[in-house]
């Protein structure tokens, strides 16, 4: 009989089972992880039927979302950096060359994919097709069996596992400012031409302005169809 | 001696149509009374839309709509146009069947109703809500044509709601070890976002009112999180599940997205407060100034991290500024609408606005900005915008270093 | 032994279906963005609508429609449940066709169209509404069953507009010989008040924003008059003209309605400020409340005089009171939302809230208020409503002497 | 060339056929009253035609607005004072009990009447009119042809023309108030009982209010069309 029933009296204990529904979040040091495992070759399978149709054969595709997989190299795994982040090889920032924590993916994938079904996969399932996953980045080798007792060793190979820092300036409310300006109000120190301005045909990407905008007031939107105003 | 001039002003003399002849909205009956239940705007405003940014995103799920802020007065969002951003689509939950579980570390895991939570003592509040990717298509370039894509991704709208402190009290949260709290939509993706002890025991809510009546469903109806101050993804919708824990949980947009990539390829995580930032609605891109003369120059400035305390403006591209007024109330992470006097003289010039907040920050210049974060950081962009306007009156996106 | 209860906990031991079983909602993708470029509130909120009061009025033209005030929350009205009174019903005005006239004493009568108004140094406020005849049926005795009935004419926005103060300079209005200033429509009725000079040089706009967009067609788009504190009929809708002159003009709805009958028979004319007033909307008429134990009361406050001072609540039909919590902002002429904790213990009771404005003016009972002004007076009704909760929990309406 | 144009340079100045148009309003001073005049015949043809299908023949419906007509007396003619307006005799307040002013009829049924046709009326007709309903309460007799020369004669016959006053305390924004209350907060003297409940009738008079409120939250609203929650 908590203490806080008694001041308001609603809500209800929650039940063993219920926790068990919901309580599924999976934290980087694995608290939260169910019992299972699944092999590459499962994970294969459930990979062309469930996940490929969106994120590509490979998880390259960029079609629905941007690839996950791609641009972490076999020197990435041994640092734990990944080195694409600096070089501008690169087209885009997949998925494993950002995510620093394999929990996150475990968790992502069974909360929310398949995009369209989600939460359909058994825990089993998620291991298989996250493994599948990891053997496409050259995480894991091919005849790797995912499961909850080896998965503390697979993030020690993650490849942008120390590619990311909590930034304690944006976290908290009293964080120190990186950056700033100073008030000042005359003759200030300021470019003389802009260093950027719209691209002429970005004028135009967005549509006609003038139907964007309200048909009165002290401003009106430009008809973008046309040519610039003269 | 005779010619348009003449002509103009002896019609003039007679007078203008709009007035002489009668209007039919004068000479008839009206419409009656709850012939809208539930009203709309005019069909002449018909052009302010929420609207996506064409090839931003590869689906219309996973994606965001922009407010239209150059049709925005004061700093309250009208409802039907708040931004939305959502990650696996919005959802129409049935509040009978919503339920809110408060689970981790906690005396007792409890479960509430949606009529649980409303007996509770609520509080309202005005706060802004801006995604941390907002203005995030200009950390490179000038990219987006108008106020709407460039800053589209804000609102403002009173919220009602109890704390979630009054939730992690009745629970009996253990807030000496606890550092975090998870929230967790109930969505398809079940968005899950890890909060700061700090401000769950602050000014977080757990709200189900906004602007007066319930969410709307696409910002989370019945039940969102609202965290003032801090980036929208934070402010979990459908919210059907908070956590007490003493780790931060990493989540995928904790891990992937809305992490802020440095010049030396470091990630930033965690980065959640919105600093402070300003930009003029009104004129602003893809607009043309009707002629040369007097301009209220209006425009918003907001703050995670406390009250605006004055906003300058600069009609010469950043070398001299003047303070705006600010209209009241200045509000606590909250919109701020200021305006300022204008007379155009008809020859080109760069519009900017400088917020500065309660706590002495100064919005920064790209320049200022882009020395610390480079420029594919994606979030966070809170540069001073400039805005160009040509001898045409058209005017356009551009920056300034 | 065996019985419901023992069922009940072991039902409970496995746990509600709404989380057991997955919800459609979480195990699905959801709609796209802009999916509605303007939003709608959820389906499951159609209850709350504006209502007509049956039989109030002959016409649905002439006529008013209650805001839900059961359902609100804060302090801003949505704008599409807005409350409504028109004169001659509600029309939809071209914004490119409307213009204001000034006119009267003055040094030059002047023509503006919407663009030049929208020129001007705007201000925003947020402002309370209400019309002078709410709680007008409640005069005599209790006689409708909600708080929609009882208090539904009112409503609070944020107004965006110019200082009247501003056009009348503009014009050089003879503000030493001129004590009145004629707000005319450009509806059927062409509604005409007389606004007093003080109000007009101190906080009076000519509006066209409302809660951040164009005021809506039902609230005067493109324009309308916002007068703080002063009786909503004098809020003209589809302003087209203000006259300056040194008398009162007696308009129809000066000389025959919003005229207030004392006991002697003899009208009160210009009657125009909203004195304090409060009412709990939450529990109210109608409404029952589901069980004993915690409540959070809530309510409103607002006086045309200032600020909200003060909020007391009774849970003893006056014997005993206890002063609310009130949320903020706490603004001039503005709605103030106040909350109370409250337990109830199943017994019948009977709930009071007294408002104290920031001139220290309490608002009456209704044997103060009827010693004064009689029972038939129609307009400016703000004395102190009491809700009977009876020991099943539904809500009357009843009135306390 | 004035100097507030100097400062905004908007708006224009208002041509004097566009303040004819609009400047349509008339005082009590009769200032604005167009000059003209009506005979009660006219008035009446009028009335039959254009205004009695809503006011009814003799101003006395109350089927789409209270009476127009209706409850003033030749004494109340004499001392400007409707005295039915104290009695309880009279259902209604009907119109002509209320105004004081006939420059008020003037004028609004100049800019609003007929209802769904306003502004439909020339200056003549509204005279007339005007003259005809004045005839009706035996303000003026039927041979009467109301003018702009005679009206303010005419004023000094208005029934309720000293039935009404200016009432500062809710004009001034310092206005004195003639009620309030003060703070007591406990023992506080306070009835019994009330002094009003709501009639059982009126309970269900608004439709289900069940229908009127939200279905989820602390309080429910009360299905009317059952009886009483016991
Ligand atoms: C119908 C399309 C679709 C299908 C099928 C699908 N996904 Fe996805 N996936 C997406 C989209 C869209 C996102 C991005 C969601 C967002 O923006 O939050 C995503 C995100 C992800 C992410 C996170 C990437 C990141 O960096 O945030 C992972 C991991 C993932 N999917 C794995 C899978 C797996 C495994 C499957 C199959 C079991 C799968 N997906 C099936 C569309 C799909
Ligand atoms: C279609 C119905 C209709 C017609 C026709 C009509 N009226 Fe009216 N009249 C009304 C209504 C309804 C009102 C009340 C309007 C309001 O509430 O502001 C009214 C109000 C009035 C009033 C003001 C009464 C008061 O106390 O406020 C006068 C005077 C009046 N009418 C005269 C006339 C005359 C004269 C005509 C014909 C020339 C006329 N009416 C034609 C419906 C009508
Ligand atoms: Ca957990
Ligand atoms: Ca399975
Ligand atoms: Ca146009
Ligand atoms: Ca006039
Ligand atoms: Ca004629
Ligand atoms: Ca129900
Ligand atoms: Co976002
Ligand atoms: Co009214």
């Amino acid at each position: 009989d908590n203490a806080a029933a008694t001041k308001y009296g609603v809500g209800r204990p929650a039940t063993e089972t219920e926790l068990k529904a919901w309580d599924i979040d999976v934290r980087p040091d694995f608290k939260g992880l169910p019992k299972g495992s699944g092999t590459i070759d499962q994970g294969a399978d459930i990979w062309d039927s469930t996940c490929a149709s969106c994120h590509g054969s490979f998880g390259e595709s960029n079609s629905v979302f941007t690839p996950l997989v791609g641009g972490t190299t076999l020197d990435d795994i041994v640092t734990g950096r990944v080195a694409a982040l600096t070089g501008g090889g690169q087209p885009s920032r997949t998925t494993l060359m950002k995510v620093p924590t394999v929990s996150t993916l475990w968790d992502y994938i069974h909360r929310a994919m398949p995009w369209d079904n989600p939460k359909s996969l058994e825990p089993d399932e998620v291991y298989a097709v996250l493994a599948y996953l990891l053997n496409l980045a050259e995480i894991v080798p091919s005849d790797f069996t995912l499961s909850n007792e080896n998965i503390a060793q697979v993030q020690e190979k993650m490849p942008n596992r120390n590619g990311m820092k909590s930034w304690e300036g944006l976290w908290k409310v009293d964080g120190k400012p990186d950056t700033g300006n100073v008030i000042c109000t005359s003759d200030c120190v300021t470019a003389d031409q802009p260093s950027s301005t719209l691209p002429p045909q970005a004028r135009n990407t967005h549509g006609d302005l003038a139907a964007q905008m309200r048909i009165v007031g002290p401003v009106r939107g430009v008809n973008t169809q046309a040519p610039a105003l003269s | 001696a005779t010619g348009p001039t003449l002509a103009a002003s002896a019609q003039q003399a007679v007078g203008d149509p709009m007035i002489l002849e009668p209007r039919p909205w004068s000479t008839k009956l009206g419409y009656p009374v709850a012939f809208k239940p539930y009203g709309q705007p005019s069909p002449f405003e018909a052009n302010l839309q929420r609207r996506q940014s064409p090839g931003l995103t590869q689906t219309t799920q996973a994606s965001v709509s922009f407010a239209p802020l150059q049709g925005f007065f004061g700093i309250i969002t009208p409802s039907g146009l708040h931004f939305e951003r959502h990650h696996q689509g919005w959802v129409d939950v049935d509040p009978e069947q919503h339920r809110l579980m408060v689970n981790g570390m906690v005396e007792e895991a409890k479960v509430y109703t949606m009529d649980d939570l409303m007996r509770l003592p609520s509080v309202s509040r005005i706060h802004f809500i801006e995604c941390g990717a907002n203005t995030g298509m200009e950390w490179g370039n000038a990219a987006v044509p108008t106020v709407q894509y460039t800053h589209g991704m804000l609102s403002c709208c009173e919220f009602t709601g109890v704390p979630l402190k009054v939730l992690l009290d009745d629970c009996g949260a253990d807030i000496k070890n606890a550092q975090f709290v998870l929230a967790e939509g109930n969505d398809g993706s079940s968005m899950t976002r890890t909060i700061s002890m700090e401000a769950a025991l602050d000014d977080v809510l757990v709200a189900w009112g906004m602007n007066g009546e319930m969410l709307r469903p696409e910002n989370g109806y019945p039940l969102r999180l609202v965290v003032p101050g801090v980036q929208g993804v934070s402010w979990v919708k459908w919210l059907r599940r908070i956590e007490v824990g003493d780790k931060p949980w990493n989540s995928k947009d904790e891990a992937s997205h809305y992490v802020d990539m440095m010049p030396d390829g470091i990630h930033r995580q965690y980065t959640s407060i919105q600093e402070c930032k300003s930009v003029i609605t009104s004129p602003s891109g893809g607009q043309a100034l009707m002629g040369k003369g007097f301009y209220n120059v209006s425009g918003l400035a907001w703050s995670g991290r406390g009250k605006i305390k004055q906003v300058d403006v600069s009609f010469d591209a950043g070398r001299n500024w003047k303070t705006a007024r600010l209209e009241t109330p200045v509000l606590d992470k909250c919109l701020t609408r200021f305006n300022i006097d204008w007379v155009w003289d008809g020859s080109p010039v760069i519009l900017q606005s400088r917020a500065t907040d309660s706590t002495g920050f100064v919005q920064p210049r790209y320049r200022q900005l882009r020395e610390v974060r480079g420029t594919r950081s994606t979030y966070h962009n809170n540069a001073i915008q400039s805005w160009q306007v040509a001898q045409s009156g058209e005017v356009f996106n551009v920056q300034m270093d």
